[in-house]
């Protein structure tokens, strides 16, 4: 099913608005109900997460671009996208971490956005090129369907991609 | 909001950090900037009390790790106290509950333990 | 001094995200820190009541406009615009309340938001044409200034209007 | 968030209405409705407990003068509970203190008060 936008925020790339976004994306899904309330603290870290990149990739890029929070809502789903100007990257490409148990594990104090966020929620997305990124991000678990029947759905879904 | 960082040195060997608040690319530099400061204090034990923490992300994964590493590097440690079953889960997710101790109360962390200094 | 735009914020016209909107516009006042408490309660009313308007506006027009909702700020200043598509009107001549002694008085359940925006933020501004309408409400007290100095601050500015 | 719309008849013949969250557009028709029924059900002295409220814009104060005017024309009365500041101040500013009975606790508006039924 389409979804349909139902909100979309602007703020400039400063790291000190990452906080309103986040209070934005969970009162919105908040007013869902049926998300439960860990689910968005999933989402809230996710988002978190996609606009400290954002922001990052903006100011990186030097123009002076705001970073586009948008949430879509459709009865089995709500995604929130998250876009920036910046120059893109190779999400398949990233550089691989030592395993936890290796000493070395203690140099990379980086790298943990995109690993994050890709097991808090239960759809990533990325749409990179050099002239930005939008990072899409999916919960299941919409008003008109209980736990169970989002379990299902979220496999038949997923599995028609 | 600002980020709470409150020490307490009464419980010798060890330094409590009490940090409350959010921690993220915001606010995660002054996490970093206090444990820095406590490390060339002299500071080698330090327990960094996480149950105040509304919210941990990334980056602020990324300063205790950086804390760590720090003390380790002095022969110290870094102890956290985490219960809150969402911050926990970060650390989880990203296996760093196997690279660091995490006690369940500051008690825990700073009395069932001899100091080493 | 000119106002620097801090962040923009476009929802469907529909009532359930007035929430939203006041949630966005008291954080971020909240964050400025030096505009007091009873002041953030009087900007929360007085966009609210502005937004009442912009969806009620972008209804009517049967166009299905988002209302837009942007935060300004300059060191002395924070400013709110709420903008619609709606079909305009005229904020001076706006129909007369019979006095409130008047027992008539009880037959009027509207017409109440205008003169509460009026006399909630230090400045109200209405830009209003068949095209749309802008409402501009400002609250004076930004971080570089205490309490008596943005008082006469407030003056200096009207005065050059 | 919801509107808490909570009645109490215990206290004859008052009826007490305790509102409780945010009376906006978005909520202020489960108010009217909530009037309207208990007027319909014959309830004639009924007291909105609004010690509950955070937030009231001018749709909120609307469906309450359309809830007096309507109580009044059969002969019964609205009386508002409010003590906090910023709600009372809503009230000031638009000159319906002096429309309203405003009380400063539920006891005052029930108790002191002989019932007209
Ligand atoms: N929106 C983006 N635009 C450009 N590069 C990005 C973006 N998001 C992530 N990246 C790249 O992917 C890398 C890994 O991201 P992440 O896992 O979040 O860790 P971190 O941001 O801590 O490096 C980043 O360092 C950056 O090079
Ligand atoms: N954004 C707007 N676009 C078009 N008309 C407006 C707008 N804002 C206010 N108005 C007009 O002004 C009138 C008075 O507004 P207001 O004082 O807020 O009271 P109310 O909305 O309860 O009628 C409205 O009824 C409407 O006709």
């Amino acid at each position: 099913m389409t979804a349909e936008r139902s909100l979309e925020l602007s703020v400039p790339a400063r790291v000190e608005y990452i906080a309103v976004v986040r209070l934005v994306v969970a009162s919105l899904a908040i007013a869902r109900r049926t998300l439960a309330e860990d689910r968005i603290d999933d989402l809230k870290l996710a988002v978190s997460e996609a606009c400290t990149n954002a922001i990052e990739a903006n100011l990186e890029s030097g123009a002076d671009n705001p970073v586009v929070v948008s949430c879509w809502e459709a009865p089995e789903r709500f995604e929130v996208c998250v876009a920036d100007a910046g120059v893109g990257f190779d999400p398949d490409d990233l550089p691989q971490h030592p395993p936890v148990t290796d000493p070395d594990r203690l140099n990379f104090e980086r790298g943990l956005g995109i690993p994050l966020m890709r097991s808090l929620v239960d759809d990533v997305r990325f749409e990179s090129s050099p002239g930005g990124t939008a990072v899409w991000m999916t919960l299941f678990g919409g008003p008109e369907f209980g736990d169970e029947t989002t379990e299902i759905l979220r496999v038949v879904i997923s599995e028609q991609d | 909001m600002e980020l709470g960082l409150q020490v307490d040195d009464s419980r010798a060997p060890y330094t409590v950090l009490a940090v409350k608040g959010e921690v993220d690319v915001y606010s995660a530099p002054r996490l970093r900037e206090k444990l820095v400061e406590l490390v060339s204090d002299g500071h080698r034990q330090i327990v960094a009390d996480l149950e105040g923490v509304d919210f941990l992300d990334s980056t602020g994964l990324g300063v205790l790790v950086g804390g760590l590493k720090r003390l380790r590097s002095h022969d110290g440690d870094l102890t956290l106290v985490c219960t809150q079953p969402r911050i926990l889960k970060v650390f989880e997710i990203t296996g760093l509950t196997t690279v660091f101790k995490i006690s369940e109360s500051v008690e825990e962390a700073t009395g069932d333990r001899p100091g080493n200094e």
